[in-house]
């Protein structure tokens, strides 16, 4: 199946083309279809993923794309454990989003056309997971982002949505740049952009490390830009304008994780380069932070998931910044299944309530039995807790921190665990428990149809148990499935685990005690620091930062530009055109009054000579006669004087 | 005898010439013409010159004076002498021929001719004759064509057509 | 005793007569009257010079014919361009007849 | 010499304009079919054309040379290589969709589609001429009808917007005939022959390579355009008839690049090396300056004008870099752009012809209204912003990978232009966003979807933009041979 891994990604994109050209009328056909791909090609990842458990390859394909002098980019495919991984994820999750669409987009005008978009971002998202170089990939990233734009934009008659998907898809294309940029670097430094021969080339030191910096931090704005990182993370946010089920695919489980994908095949570099490491270390730790924080009070469920989204993706940028590529990898995975099932919970919810304001929700767990479950299950996969999936991979993230000893690091990412912890069960504890404080909200909720509930089900379940493929004790567990270099295995360290836990349950046992108990008045709270809950409420004023200063900066310089287009450069050629035809007034005038002047003047004085002259032709003969004598008498008096 | 021939045929050439340029009645200029060709034709006898006299008559008087006459009287009712018969420039034309004449004397007066002297009378018809038809026969034939031609030309001219 | 020279200021005279109505005669028929006045007048030179400078040639005669008969031919055109006027412009006097007039 | 099938070419649109010529004033759709009949067949010419074209190699193709004017040098030389058999291809095709698309013009038909055969025959002139003065005449007789284009047919500052394209690209023309005089008498014994100038580049002096690359630049540039000398081209296009604008974007604008490549790199390849990095920063400030002033537009045709400038600007920022790789992306990116634009300007035409307004923003929320046209246009909005898939993508790429490996241009020339592709989906989503997206605009309630004849026109083009951004290859082999060709010659 390896060596056909393109169908894979062929299936959806043929489920595209099927729906846009026959399909777009007929609703059912083109969801059939659409399902009918991405499970298709959920089983033949499975086949591959199989195969690649008995050879970790990587196994290399190339097509020849273009080949000119100077310049060879191949279509290449990198297939090797985490290219497996991703497939299983992408696919899954596409899946249970497909089928859970059935249910949410239902009576929606454009459902083909939905479904036809997801198709196409399905075949985007892997293909970007199969690409085998840099340039695929770069490829693939930027038609993620196109069907990003489109789904988010998908309800475009709301002003929001289509703003939000301008912002997603412009923010994205600034981190984009680094990316290009770094991809030029790296094929300058390197000839090639596939994967294989550029790690082999830094292996064999045939970069300057110098390069490889700049090259892996430029190719890291990628990241930062797809992944939602610091300072680009303003766009994630934004984009849950888009219909649920996009968020919980493309928003959270998929293509925000691509950018830890790209960090994880950067790895060669990180390794490498201190600098580049320790840059995306870092932007991942403030990331983290700094979106838990925000995701601390925010009010509308769908913008808290999005926060704690942009915070999970700095975790693993964190961890695979400190190395720990088995690690990120793993929380990639574990956090694109509990992720979605939050999401589609919310989807579920919101589908029921019709808000997304968790203030106006509560009590809904005896409305939505199902959702509330499968919820406080990815909830508690993502806070992490013993056994659930969340547990492992946030435990793996620890141990590769502490084992590369960036304890301030390691202390950061507890707190995080801490408050992601908290605002998880805030939310959960604010929807789904307590009095309805929206009575009206309350008596419309209702649980979902079959469609949506099952996908959670079945999410619910790979959120308790996809993770215990990690488990450190396992002998031939994940770390020795997705590794780099050589398989990385560390033994249980039962103080992180703890530490861990502890900080999980803190959190839960603060937002149980402010919202479930109310012993603690979180109004009252909020009153108390009014700064800081101000500051993070506001969301560390970063749209306002940038609205003051790079937008508002770029519209007054394409005025400034437009008004020097006009107003200089067009003016200079107007001028000249003016001063032309102002030079040949002068000209004309001269002409006029001079050189046709003297002209005139000529034909003037002929005509008043001859005026005067043709009055001797008279016609009279005998006046010729007389001037005749006259000549005689002259010509005489002329011989003889 | 001879001086007092020749200075009453010059008085009746002028006068009859002064006559012709100066009558009111063309007609009349017309008859004084032909006085002055007789009177020219007298001179020519003085000259000697028998034959061309006899020309003269039967020539001028005869043919070409009476061909005036005729166009006098075909265009006679344009020909009254209630109209102006002179021009607007008698006055110059007198003072030209004035000073045309004064020159023409002088110049006469001024050259030395060599005169040959006198030869007697003899009749010159036969002389005459034979020059034409030798040494001139060619400027004689050719003036006879020129004759022609004319004749036909002024055929042309005046046909009525 | 009369010379050569009472010819020639005669013929002279005449001439200068003829100038005189050409220049001055309306009516064409008078014009050419002029013309054969000055005609005669040259003639009068042609025989006296004849006489007094080359007695035995007749060469003056001979041209006094050929001029006569020039002048009859002129007379004859002449006068029928006259006729001609008479009939297309209903006039006889030159200076009427100036179409060449600037 | 076989079939003289580039003769055929430039000949079938003219004796299309004189049968159009002879055809009564009033039969205006005998008019129009038998002009699209006949650019019809031109086009049918040009796909002949590539598909016997041997890409493989840099060899002159379709070569016919007949002696012209022997006093002066001057042969009747055709040919094409890799440089002018997709421009060719562009030209059939956008002059055969144009036509096409100008069945809706009602004034003076006859005119109208006898100056645009006359258009056609000048452009496939200067692209298939191979001698300096048929070149020269060609470049000239294809301005004419352009003039008058412009002039009679256009919107409401014709006269204007006509003159000044008229002025400016004399202006040009006149730089260039001084460097064809320069070249002419330079060259011993004098010739006009291209490939015969480019075979002695080696005897020009460094200082004459200097000024007369510099006139021939300029009389290019203006065409291209190159910034600064760009500013006919926004009044040019905002004045002119869809149609007109089509070919003006689609195919003009690719002579000045075109010239270019075939005059002024082989003819001065010191020149072309010295004046390396002024002709990159052209090519960045082109981008950036493009894309901003883009941005600031509130007319739609205006946009893509500017559109059209920064697109320019990556062709310079190509060419500068003496690279295949960069040369190969120019080339791309020029049959790319007229592909793109050129839809572009159709399906702004199309917009137009509804609402009689261009303004961005009396529009809003027609996504709803026109889904098709809405997903057309967004595809070739894409296309421009440069999304892997369609085909400006390649040409980009290309390009800044030609342009980072060169040796004659600053990396942060390159980097700096990298710029360009967030400026352009800045302004490109601005417009669909203005456009189509958001609350839907009453106004324009009664707004019909695209129609088949319209279709008819864009169809192809966004069938071309895809195919060639998803397999380049079919453009890249054809040209790449006689890329290479020229960066050896000039980087030796």
């Amino acid at each position: 199946m390896i060596k056909y891994s393109y169908i894979i990604a062929f299936l959806p994109l043929l489920s595209y083309v099927l729906i846009v050209f026959f399909f777009s009328k007929r609703e059912k056909t083109a969801s059939g279809i659409a399902i009918t791909a991405v499970v298709s090609s959920f089983v033949l990842s499975l086949i591959a993923l199989f195969e690649t458990l008995a050879d970790h390859g990587p196994h290399i394909f190339e097509y020849e794309w273009i080949v000119i002098p100077g310049l060879k980019l191949p279509l290449s495919i990198f297939f090797d454990p985490l290219t497996a991984v991703m497939l299983m994820v992408v696919t899954i999750v596409s899946s249970c989003v497909h089928i859970y669409s059935l249910g949410y987009m239902h009576g929606d005008p454009r459902f083909s056309r939905f479904y036809a978009y997801l198709s196409l971002f399905t075949f985007s998202m892997l293909g970007l997971v199969l690409s085998g170089s840099f340039f695929v990939t770069f490829i693939f990233w930027e038609l993620v982002g196109l069907t990003s734009y489109l789904l988010i934009g998908f309800w475009f008659e709301k002003k929001v949505a289509s703003d939000a998907g301008k912002k997603a898809f412009i923010t994205t294309k600034i981190g984009d740049l680094g990316f290009l940029a770094g991809l030029l670097v790296l094929y300058w430094a390197a000839g090639t952009l596939n994967y294989s021969e550029v790690y082999h080339q830094i292996e064999e030191n045939q970069i300057p490390a110098i390069i490889l910096t700049a090259a892996g931090i430029l190719i890291f704005c990628g990241a930062i830009g797809k992944s939602a990182q610091f300072p680009l993370h303003v766009w994630l946010p934004d984009a849950m304008e888009g219909p649920t089920p996009v968020s919980a695919l493309i928003h959270a489980a998929t293509m925000v994780a691509a950018g830890v994908y790209l960090t994880a095949r950067i790895m060669s570099i990180i390794v490498v380069s201190h600098t580049a490491a320790m840059t995306i270390a870092y932007i991942g730790a403030i990331t983290a932070f700094m979106a838990a924080s925000i995701g601390l009070v925010q009010n509308d469920i769908k913008r808290v998931l999005a926060y704690s989204t942009v915070s999970q993706l700095g975790y693993m940028i964190m961890a695979l910044g400190v190395s720990g590529y088995t690690a990120g990898t793993f929380h990639l995975m574990t956090h694109a299944f509990f992720k979605a099932l939050l999401f589609l919970g919310a989807g579920s919810v919101i589908h029921a309530a019709h808000t997304n304001d968790i203030q106006q929700m509560g009590g809904l767990a005896k409305k939505m039995p199902i959702t509330s479950k499968t919820f406080f299950i990815a909830s508690l996969s993502i806070a992490g807790i013993f056994p659930l999936s969340g547990f492992w991979s946030k435990d793996e993230i620890f141990a590769s921190i502490y084992h590369e000893g960036h304890y301030f690091l390691l202390a950061l990412a507890v707190l995080v665990a801490g408050m992601t912890a908290f605002y998880m069960f805030r939310l959960c504890f604010l929807t789904f428990t307590g009095e309805a404080r929206d009575y009206h909200v309350y008596e419309h909720a209702h649980e979902s149809p079959k469609t949506m509930t099952y996908p959670l089900i079945f999410l619910a379940f790979l959120s308790i148990f996809a993770g215990w493929v990690g488990m450190p004790w396992l002998e031939h567990g994940y770390s020795s499935f997705v590794y780099f270099e050589h398989p990385h295995h560390a033994a249980a360290n039962y103080v992180l685990m703890i530490v861990g836990t502890i900080a999980a349950l803190s959190g839960i046992f603060l937002a149980y005690q402010m919202y479930y108990k109310r012993a603690i008045d979180p109004v009252k709270m909020g009153a108390r620091f009014k700064p800081v809950y101000t500051f993070i409420y506001n969301k560390w004023y970063f749209d306002e930062l940038y609205m003051g200063t790079v937008i508002k900066f770029a519209y007054w310089f394409m005025e400034v530009l437009y008004r020097f287009d006009q107003g200089v450069i067009d003016w200079f050629v107007n001028f000249v055109g003016r001063f032309g035809m102002f030079n040949s007034r002068v000209w004309q005038t001269f002409d006029v009054y001079v050189v046709d002047g003297a002209v005139n003047g000529a034909g003037f004085m002929t005509r008043w000579f001859a005026g005067g002259l043709r009055k001797i032709q008279t016609g009279a003969v005998q006046n010729y006669a007389f001037v005749i004598f006259l000549g005689v008498v002259l010509l005489m008096l002329f011989k003889m004087i | 005898m001879e001086t007092g021939i020749f200075y009453i045929l010059a008085a009746i050439i002028l006068t009859s010439a002064l006559m012709v340029v100066s009558l009111r009645n063309i007609f009349h200029s017309a008859l004084m013409l032909i006085l002055c060709f007789f009177a020219v034709a007298g001179l020519y006898i003085t000259l000697d010159a028998d034959f061309l006299a006899a020309v003269q008559v039967l020539i001028y008087v005869g043919a070409v004076t009476i061909l005036m006459i005729f166009a006098v009287m075909v265009t006679h009712q344009l020909t009254g002498t209630t109209m102006r018969q002179v021009n607007e420039q008698p006055i110059p034309a007198a003072l030209i021929i004035i000073v045309l004449f004064i020159l023409l004397a002088i110049a006469i007066t001024q050259t030395g001719f060599e005169v040959i002297g006198k030869f007697p009378l003899m009749p010159t018809v036969a002389a005459i004759g034979t020059a034409l038809m030798t040494v001139y026969v060619l400027p004689f034939e050719i003036v006879s064509l020129v004759l022609l031609v004319a004749l036909i030309g002024a055929i042309i001219i005046a046909r009525r057509d | 005793m009369v010379t050569l020279e009472h010819y020639l200021i005669l013929s002279a005279l005449l001439f200068c007569v003829g100038i005189f109505g050409l220049l001055t005669r309306r009516n064409a028929v008078g014009v050419l009257m002029s013309i054969e006045l000055m005609f005669n007048s040259a003639n009068i030179n042609f025989i006296a010079f004849s006489k007094f400078i080359t007695p035995e040639a007749l060469t003056g005669q001979i041209f006094a014919i050929f001029v006569i008969t020039i002048a009859a031919a002129e007379a004859t055109v002449g006068l029928a361009i006259v006729v001609l006027m008479y009939r297309n412009f209903n006039a006889v006097n030159v200076d009427k007849i100036n179409f060449m007039k600037w | 010499m076989d079939f003289p099938l580039l003769t055929y070419m430039i000949f079938v649109p003219l004796v299309g304009m004189v049968v159009v010529m002879v055809m009564k004033k009033e039969a205006h759709n005998a008019i129009r079919y038998t002009s699209a009949f006949f650019s019809f067949i031109t086009f049918i010419f040009s796909c002949i054309l590539v598909a016997r074209y041997d890409g493989s190699t840099a060899q002159l193709q379709f070569v016919e040379k007949v002696s012209w004017i022997p006093s002066l040098g001057a042969n009747y030389f055709l040919g094409a290589d890799g440089i002018s058999v997709p421009m060719l291809f562009l030209t059939g095709l956008l002059s055969f969709l144009s036509i096409v698309a100008s069945f809706g013009i009602t004034n003076r038909v006859k005119e109208y589609f006898a100056f645009f055969l006359l258009l056609e025959v000048g452009m496939v002139g200067v692209f298939s001429a191979l001698d300096l003065f048929l070149f020269y005449i060609f470049w000239e007789v294809m301005l004419v009808p352009m003039y008058f284009l412009i002039g009679v047919w256009g919107g409401p500052r014709k006269e204007y917007a006509a003159i000044k394209f008229f002025l400016y690209t004399l202006f040009g023309s006149v730089l260039m005939l001084v460097g064809i005089i320069a070249l002419y008498f330079f060259a011993e014994p004098h010739t006009l022959d291209m490939m015969e100038l480019i075979r002695r580049s080696s005897t020009y002096g460094h200082t004459f390579q200097l000024i007369v690359f510099a006139a021939f630049f300029i009389g290019f540039a203006i065409k291209v355009p190159v910034w600064p000398f760009h500013t006919w081209l926004p009044d040019a296009h905002v004045e002119a008839p869809t149609a007109v604008s089509v070919i003006l974007a689609g195919v003009l604008l690719k002579m000045g690049t075109y010239g270019l490549m075939r005059v002024s790199y082989p003819m001065f390849p010191k020149a072309a090396v010295y004046y390396a990095t002024p002709i990159a920063l052209l090519g960045l400030i082109a981008i950036i300056y493009g894309a901003f002033v883009s941005m600031a537009q509130k007319d739609l045709k205006k946009l893509v004008a500017y559109s059209s400038v920064s697109h320019m600007g990556y062709c310079m920022l190509g060419l500068a870099a003496l690279t295949t790789a960069g040369f190969t992306g120019c080339m791309f990116q020029m049959f790319s752009h007229g592909v793109l634009t050129g839809a572009m300007f159709l399906l702004v035409g199309v917009l137009y012809d509804r609402t009689h307004t261009r303004e961005i923003a009396a529009f809003g929320g027609l996504g709803a209204k026109i889904p098709l046209y809405t997903g057309i246009f967004t595809l070739f909005g894409m296309g421009s912003l440069g999304l892997p898939g369609l085909s400006g993508f390649v040409s980009e790429f290309m390009i800044f990978v030609g342009a980072f490996n060169s040796t004659y241009i600053q990396k942060w020339i390159v980097i700096l232009a990298i710029l360009g592709v967030v400026l352009t989906a800045g302004y490109i989503l601005r417009m669909i966003q203005n456009v189509f997206l958001g609350p839907f605009n009453t106004r324009w309630e009664g707004l019909t979807e695209i129609n088949g004849r319209e279709l008819f026109t864009v169809i192809p083009l966004a069938v071309l933009t895809i195919l060639i951004g998803v397999y380049p290859k079919l453009l890249v082999n054809m040209i790449t041979a006689s890329m290479d060709n020229v960066v050896k010659m000039i980087t030796g």
